[in-house]
């Protein structure tokens, strides 16, 4: 199944863009690719394990259906990722993941 | 022709889409050099001045003998027609300029999109009653596709605005991807009015089902959207939307010379400027065709003659219509250059997002219950029902207005906050002046 | 017949005047002429609607039911619930009297109300409760009865609350919204109780379409389930009862009843006397299959009824107000109309309905002439003798208490004998050991005494007596909830007051309804009239027959013994009020008998569940965040975070606020529990 | 492995695809690796196209391509992110070596058992808006009002954020 060997492998290099990068930005476009990634494996699932022979359209109809969803949720979580990074960058002038470290108590 | 059909099927698939990719490319293509011409002289006889009318005149020599009699003395006259050509010529062969600190990757990129924009917009319209005539595709979410690759023309000018290393090209960027932003909405918006009038993405559907009689009664006039209270309204606002994402005048916020020198392009010469130039002119055409082929019932003529006396049916007549359909639309654009002075940034923000979206969102919302009591009760409670809410929709906006007007004073003062705020040294100078 | 269009006429009529008033209301109501006109403009549509009701109801098939269904609501896949309207017999007598009454009101409130300043916001109301009431009995199914049911509630609140200047008026719009909380709380339930049951009805027997909720639909569904699983039936029969006894002001939910008579008077008439309070008896009609199944719940409806009759007539004896007292009196006679519910006999119910909307809308409107002529004075120790000063009011008044209590032949008389009858003889609300509906009979007769006891006491106060009671005794303001607003022509009661009587748009519906409350029971008695006119919708399966026990007086005898109740109630009366007012019910309050006082405060209920829900919810509230919360939960929080502070001071080091080491870690975790899948599965190949 | 016009087709767009991917984390700058994702996404729209998914696609480029990318060229823009330089820490090389330690894994146990290249596809149109519409009105109702309650909050949410505080 190549396309779920693509799927795998974007998801990798995702994970690996968000460790190794210290970007916000980018860290977020990564997230981003493992979303699209998983995506991408929804739905060559649904075509070629659940709208084959056997299955109903109910059934094969749950791929696409979960990544509209996906996408309407990327598409909200982008907006709120994206002004928490601008207001961030208006708090303290920097957006280096490294240098923030609210989380830390 | 039999050599073709001998061949395999998948070399004749790859045949077949470079014939309608080549199909799709042609009728947009090819008229740049006439429509930039007309816009010249159409502008020029609006402001009561000539234009370019000379370049290309032929004049023979009476006395020369190396021309043919019969041409002797003969004159040529090409209206100017010329003129682009020459334009076109000049630009490909000046000396290629590109500013040192550029990023240059995404400096030759920009162009490049813009074209590959333009280029495939109509990929998905059909220029005649024929599926040889729909150019690449005629996919059942071909609406979308238009709205999706007019959406990645934005990228052509935020990228020629931040690989320019330059102040004014990288405002006139972030101008252009606020404004796209903005009325891509509207947009979206007012087609999916239509979208539900017609019941179908596809945009060979949405033809068809411009052809029926009018109001289903007329029936020697085709019921084109345009006619329709919901496709009048859509009309508008796809057509102020249309004009803002080709960032033409009254639009042209991202190129505004006064402002920003020549905006995203001030760092681009030749040819890249020209193909910028030329995507401009093509996605004008296209966003034409696409009002007509949405609004103005695409290829159809404006009277149904198969109605009045069958005939057979002429497809190549389909294309002429829908090019001179394209053609009414340029000269729209241009006759609104020549009227509208340029819009301020935030009277276009205030016009997209306080009055064409809501407006668009608020048709929507009419155009489904107008189909709603359509199907439910038959078209005569549909007419009533949908005009009822127009007439509420027109009384609220006239309270508002109302309203809005005696609330607020007439003359609007707006405060400009500048980056080095000069009011701190105003606020110290007087000081001195009173203490010593 | 397949449906009659002409019921959306009336549905939309009265929401079209509820609209003109809305936006003409403001721009007319300032002056004396545009009143007249908005006036008009409320009464017409209603009576309107009421023609347009005759006119459906006159071609009306007895037998048959129809749906008028157009308009789609909620329509999804796999479920829809269309605005659909149900015209039968049951559905159109309350429209009948809806709109008939309500414009009769409407005519009378374009008088009552003339000095109002908000005229419009008024009838913009009254309107629209119209219009929610004949949403209520029209619906075709449950959700679209919840919504009229919701509007009712809201409408009413919205009027009780009328004059929200007034604290007092402001606090009784809100108990009755809370109250009428209560019981929607148990409708709710139950009707989530039959879409359960009726969605997982057994296969075969399921709705037929995706109209799921329509009651031509879950009518067959229920008969089948309910009589399978009396439980069930029992259980939705007391859920749905809960419902009707918050809207028809049943024990122990009436309590916004009489708090609700500081809305204007039209409104007490309308709302609070002919129609919402009906909703109640319209539910347990409508859903009469679940009952018929149910004798646990219908023997519970029997006594409720029963019990609130009584319980509400002893009050009545001890209020001063004219409002309280009818408001009192209405209390007690929806309480022989579920009884008349329990014992099976909807039919009989609605009759009660009828005639008590004639005769209360009547009395309502009568008192209200009366508080109008007095200036808003509504404490009845400060009339007597004002037969000579009103004589209109006084002779329609005569004609409802005449009704009320019972005289032969008037309507009260005819409906009520019907339902001490159908109680004693009934075979629904029967239990082993107890036979529920010959004990709500024998209550219910010496509640019929009861009535007219007490009302010939108001009647005597009010009309009668010795002395004209203003001239003497000092006004006092305490009880004066119907009053002035905007002052300059509503004065207060004074010493020389002339009582006058009130205008003709005021008087007409009074002699109308006058002529109703006399003969109307008669009429529709004449040949089983209405017997015949509703038997197709209420009459439905009964459950279990338990054997019927030999009634004490046989029913024959019944008609001279409820005669006799009556007129020894008005004779009762009569003895001890001849005189007007006694000195022991005067104003001192403390000279009272302390039996009166306690029945004055309704033997402490109303106070007990007030102060028990308010005070008592508040104390609660308190002890629990005093011990509870503070003490246990918040001393273990602090317990455990102190242990956890602790603990994690060492694990600390590791929070560096690094998010990208936080993401290696999840990373080098997830790849752990990777390996170990892998691990296990090539194990699992070994 | 025969090589089939719609393998071509694929390799065509998914090797781009898979570089662009590496792309995004590769390279230095975040309006490169912005670019490169615009690039990727609008290969996976073909590539579902390549599936018969047709809304999926075109919503692919309209809602990724088209408007959340360009959302994040123009930050990128505004907040002129030269700011970070990357340095090489170490996790750099961890993280590289568990991405593709994870990739290793989950390949090794998904793709050996994905034996379903046999089933004979049928046609259900399950990528055309006229079957996507139907579900996401019937079956899928809940989950789609819900999502338009989440995209509110989300609009709600970056006013409150993007709102200077006047204080």
């Amino acid at each position: 199944m190549a396309y779920i060997g693509l799927s795998l492998f974007m998801f990798s290099t995702g994970v690996v863009g968000v460790v190794i990068r210290r970007n916000p930005i980018v860290i977020f476009m990564c997230i981003e690719l493992m979303l699209n990634a998983v995506n991408l494996a929804f739905l060559s699932f649904a075509r070629y394990r659940y709208a084959t022979e056997g299955h109903s359209l109910n059934q094969a109809i749950g791929g696409p259906m979960m990544v509209i969803f996906v996408m309407a949720v990327a598409a909200a979580e982008v907006a709120v990722g994206l002004g928490i990074i601008m207001a961030i960058y208006r708090l303290k002038e920097e957006v280096d993941v490294d240098e923030l470290n609210l989380l830390g108590g | 022709m039999d050599w073709l059909h001998n061949l395999s099927p998948a070399i004749q698939d790859v045949l077949s889409a470079i014939g309608r990719a080549i199909l799709a490319i042609i009728p947009i293509f090819a008229p740049v050099p006439v429509i930039i011409w007309y816009e010249r002289r159409l502008l020029s006889w609006m402001q009561d001045r000539i234009g370019p009318n000379r370049t290309g005149n032929i004049t023979f020599s009476r006395t020369s003998k190396m021309v043919p009699s019969f041409l002797r003395g003969k004159k040529f006259k090409l209206f100017g027609l010329a003129q682009s050509i020459a334009d076109g010529l000049k630009l490909f062969t000046k000396e290629d300029i590109m500013p040192d600190k550029t990023d240059r990757v995404l400096f030759i990129l920009a162009p490049l999109i813009a074209l590959f924009v333009a280029l495939t917009l109509g990929c998905t319209i059909p220029f005649g009653g024929d599926i040889r005539f729909t150019p690449v595709a005629d996919v059942n979410v071909g609406m979308l596709v238009i709205l999706a690759i007019s959406s990645l023309g934005a990228y052509s000018t935020v990228l020629a605005g931040y690989s320019s290393n330059n102040k004014y090209s990288l405002m006139g960027g972030l101008r252009a991807s606020a404004q796209l932003i903005s009325y891509e909405l509207a947009m979206g918006i007012a087609l999916a009015a239509m979208v539900m009038n017609s019941g179908s993405l596809r945009m060979t559907d949405i033809v068809k089902s411009q052809d029926a009689p009018l109001y289903g009664v007329v029936s020697f006039i085709p019921n084109w959207n345009v006619f329709t209270p919901m496709g009048f309204i859509s009309a508008i606002v796809f057509g102020v939307c249309m004009i803002a994402e080709t960032n033409r005048p009254p639009f042209d916020l991202p190129e505004a010379e006064n402002e920003l020198v020549a905006g995203y392009h001030t760092e681009y010469s030749t040819k890249r400027w020209g193909i910028f130039m030329m995507a401009e002119y093509m996605a004008m055409f296209t966003f034409s065709m696409i009002f007509a082929t949405v609004f103005l019932g695409g290829y159809h003529f404006p009277i149904r003659w198969d109605v009045l006396a069958p005939y057979e049916n002429m497809y190549l007549v389909g294309v002429v219509v829908m090019l001179t359909k394209g053609a009414v639309g340029l000269t729209v654009y241009i006759w609104v250059r020549a009227t509208f002075p340029r819009l301020r940034y935030d009277q276009l923000m205030n016009l997209g997002w306080k009055f064409l979206l809501p407006l668009a969102v608020v048709n929507l919302m009419i155009t489904a219950t107008w189909i709603f009591a359509a199907k439910v009760y038959g078209p005569m409670a549909a007419w009533m029902v949908g005009l009822v809410c127009y007439g509420v929709l027109f009384i609220v906006w006239a309270a508002i207005r109302h309203q809005a007007k005696k609330t607020q004073p007439q003359f609007q003062s707006r405060s400009v906050n500048m980056v080095n705020s000069p009011r701190r040294v105003l606020d110290v100078v007087p000081n001195k002046e009173v203490t010593p | 017949m397949q449906g009659n269009g002409l019921i959306w006429l009336t549905l939309t009529l009265p929401v079209l005047g509820a609209l003109l008033q809305t936006l003409l209301g403001r721009k007319l109501q300032d002056s004396g002429s545009g009143k007249r006109l908005l006036g008009f403009l409320a009464v017409i549509p209603i009576f309107l609607a009421f023609v347009v009701g005759v006119m459906i109801a006159k071609n009306l098939d007895p037998s048959t039911s129809s749906v008028i269904s157009s308009v789609p609501w909620i329509d999804i896949k796999g479920l829809s619930i269309p605005f659909e309207l149900r015209i039968d017999t049951l559905s159109m007598t309350m429209v009948l009297i809806i709109t008939g009454i309500g414009a009769l009101i409407h005519l009378y409130a374009t008088g009552y109300m003339s000095k109002e300043k908000d005229y419009a916001r008024f009838f913009a109301y009254l309107n629209l409760f119209i219009a929610s009431m004949l949403i209520l009995v029209l619906a075709n199914n449950l959700l679209l009865l919840f919504v009229g049911w919701e509007g009712v509630g809201l409408c009413s609140y919205l009027l009780i609350g009328f004059w929200y200047e007034d604290l007092a008026n402001s606090k009784a719009a809100n108990k009755a919204f809370l109250v009428n909380r209560v019981g929607d709380w148990g409708l709710t339930l139950g009707l989530l109780l039959i879409i359960a049951t009726v969605a997982t009805a057994p296969t075969g027997f399921g709705p037929k379409d995706a109209r799921l909720l329509s009651y031509d639909n879950i009518f067959p569904v229920l008969e089948h389930v309910l009589r399978l699983h009396p439980m069930l039936a029992t259980t939705i029969g007391l859920l749905l009862f809960v419902g009707a006894c918050g809207k028809s002001a049943q024990f122990p939910l009436y309590l916004w009843l009489p708090d609700a008579m500081a809305g204007p008077t039209p409104v007490s008439a309308l709302i609070h006397a002919a129609t919402m309070v009906t909703s109640g008896v319209v539910l347990l009609s409508r859903m009469h299959v679940v009952y018929d199944l149910s004798p646990t719940a219908s023997a519970v409806v029997c006594v409720v009824g029963a019990f609130t009759a009584m319980f509400a007539a002893v009050i009545a004896f001890g209020q001063t107000d004219i409002k309280k007292v009818l408001a009192y009196s209405t209390v007690s006679q929806l309480g022989f109309m579920f009884v008349a519910c329990g014992a099976g006999a909807y039919w009989i119910a609605m009759f009660h309905v009828i005639t008590h909307a004639f005769f209360k809308a009547l009395l309502f409107l009568g008192s209200g002439a009366v508080i109008h002529s007095m200036s808003h004075e509504q404490d009845m120790r400060n009339y007597g003798k004002l037969a000579k000063y009103i004589p209109i009011t006084f002779g329609t008044m005569m004609a409802g208490y005449l009704a009320i209590s019972g005289v032969p032949l008037l309507s009260g008389a005819v409906s009520k004998e019907k339902i001490i009858a159908s109680a004693l003889e009934t075979d629904l609300a029967v239990l082993p050991g107890f036979n529920a509906g010959q004990f709500a009979g024998w209550i219910c007769l010496l509640t019929a005494l009861l009535t007219a006891m007490y009302m010939t006491r108001m009647m005597f106060l009010t009309f009668g007596g010795k002395k004209e009671q203003w001239r003497e005794i000092p006004v006092t303001t305490d009880d004066h909830h119907d009053s002035d607003h905007d002052g300059d022509d509503h004065h207060a009661l004074t010493a020389d007051h002339k009582p006058h009587e009130v205008p003709v748009s005021m008087w007409s519906p009074l002699i109308i309804l006058a002529v109703l409350s006399l003969g109307g029971g008669w009429f529709l008695d004449q040949g089983e009239r209405l017997k015949e006119w509703l038997s197709a919708p209420t009459v439905g399966p009964r459950g279990t027959i338990a054997s019927v026990t030999e009634s004490l007086i046989p029913v024959s005898q019944l008609e001279k013994i409820s005669a006799a109740a009556a007129f020894g109630g008005i004779l009762l009366g009569a003895f001890f009020y001849w005189k007007g007012l006694p000195k022991r019910e005067g104003w001192n309050e403390a000279e009272w008998s302390p039996i009166r006082r306690w029945i004055r405060n309704q033997y402490g209920f109303d106070h007990a569940m007030v102060s028990a829900a308010v005070d008592g919810g508040n104390e609660l509230a308190v002890l629990i965040d005093e011990n509870v919360d503070r003490g246990a939960i918040a001393g273990t929080g602090v317990g455990l975070g102190k242990l956890s502070e602790f603990t994690f001071s060492i694990l600390n080091r590791l929070q560096s606020g690094m998010v990208r080491m936080y993401a290696l870690c999840m990373l080098a975790g997830v790849l752990g529990i990777g390996l170990l899948v892998v691990y296990v599965t090539m194990g699992g190949h070994k | 492995m025969k090589l089939t016009p719609e393998l071509i087709i694929f390799a065509m767009l998914a090797g781009p695809a898979a570089l662009a991917a590496v792309g995004v984390v590769a390279f230095g700058s975040a309006i490169r690796s912005a670019l490169c994702l615009v690039f990727n996404f609008f290969l996976l729209a073909f590539l579902y196209f390549t599936l018969s998914m047709d809304m999926p696609g075109i919503s692919q480029i309209v809602v990724y391509s088209g408007a959340i990318m360009v959302l994040f060229v123009f930050v990128i823009m505004l907040l002129n992110p030269k700011l970070i330089e990357e340095r090489k820490d170490l996790k750099r090389p961890f993280g590289i070596a568990f991405g593709v330690v994870l990739f290793g894994i989950l390949a090794s146990q998904v793709l050996p058992v994905l034996g379903f290249e046999g089933a004979k596809p049928v046609v259900h149109q399950i990528g055309s808006p006229n079957v996507i519409g139907d579900a996401l009105f019937s079956s899928y109702v809940f989950p789609f009002e819900v999502i338009s309650i989440l995209l509110l909050v989300g609009v709600v949410g970056s006013v409150f954020l993007a709102k200077r505080r006047t204080d």
